[in-house]
């Protein structure tokens, strides 16, 4: 299981995310760039801010990798995830996937990201020209 | 015995700080605690949802604390 | 329809093309990026020669961007694709689709990697230790 | 008439080089364009399949041609 997985509250860089994952033995990348949207339903935001239970949502991520290569054949998997705040067109996620065959490197590129959003102890808080709120929080 | 319990996103506001005490009779369970906790903060009963992580692991109401466990509430996560 | 699509006998440069295409009102990029395999059914691959039949090539990615474009709400589209000689481990192409939410990214850059290997006059043959084969020229 | 083909791929190979002259009655149609190369170089039979382009669009049998048509051989891709 070859994984690269962090947390981090500086900016995350693409290129090398990218060059991390590539292997000979690789014909297809899938790539997940998560970037700050400048509105949520309809509503202007301002900024974003990310806070992270480190070590279990480290811990979270290892346990969705494991799956990931249990369920298909995949050569690397780098998941990189920033902390505190961003800017609108800031990155807070990256993840990529490098497999021998595509259709792999998609589904398991997506699998990570739906996974890391429903379980992955990371908090987002959206700040608007008129207040705050901490995203998913109530019903 | 004494719960030393972490916060995070909307429960640190809740709970006005990142870490309260929480005192629980021993053999106390996870769902005790979630009881104590939403009889002293009724905020917590508004939220979506929430979890009780133990030792880095989502934990059942089942699941028995001691003072050496590493506890946080675990609102919804919106990470991404 | 905010698309850039080239075909090149240059090196293709992965950071430029996200940079293309992000944007403030994107929530998500997904990125295809294909690479040589250093093996083809357990032969070990030389390198690969890529040749396209250029104004067509073109013509046919526009009308999978077209197709794109009515089928997902994305932003913007990349796709480029290298001509000519290129090594193991090489990119041969790029295909980045950003878009408000990521369901609609990822199906809209699996579509257009699928679709453009079923129908743009682009050729691929694959140099073996003693021979070389037209991919997929024979049944 | 005379038809300049055009080829890729493979079927350079098979032509021997990238374009080939190819006399066809006027109103001669790509179905008649396929049988008259399928006749002087029938290695094009046993490929997996192939198109012929005219106008950089892929055309029917049935389309006829003209002179002024950019009429190609389209082998199996193998893009991406």
């Amino acid at each position: 299981m070859n994984t690269q997985i962090e947390i981090s509250d500086k900016p995350l860089d693409i290129q090398s995310c990218i060059d991390w994952v590539m292997s000979p033995q690789s014909g297809g990348i899938d790539v997940f760039i998560g970037t700050v949207r400048d509105a949520t339903k309809d509503k202007a935001v301002i900024r974003l801010e990310f806070e992270a239970y480190k070590p279990m949502a480290l811990k979270e991520m290892n346990r969705i990798a494991k799956q990931v290569f249990a369920k298909w054949t995949v050569q690397k998997l780098l998941i990189h995830h920033r902390t505190g705040v961003l800017q609108v067109g800031e990155v807070p996620v990256i993840i990529a996937v490098s497999c021998a065959h595509r259709d792999a490197a998609f589904e398991a590129c997506r699998y990570v990201i739906d996974t890391l959003k429903q379980t992955v102890p990371i908090w987002k808080k959206e700040i608007f020209e008129d207040g705050e709120v901490w995203v998913a929080a109530h019903p | 015995m004494k719960i030393n319990v972490l916060a995070f996103g909307i429960a640190k506001d809740i709970f006005g700080g990142s870490s309260i005490n929480v005192e629980l009779p021993e053999q106390g369970t996870t769902g005790n605690l979630k009881q104590s906790l939403e009889s002293s903060y009724p905020l917590l009963k508004q939220l979506a949802s929430y979890m009780v992580a133990v030792n880095n692991e989502y934990a059942q109401d089942e699941n028995i604390l001691s003072e050496r466990d590493e506890v946080a509430i675990i609102p919804p996560v919106s990470g991404g």
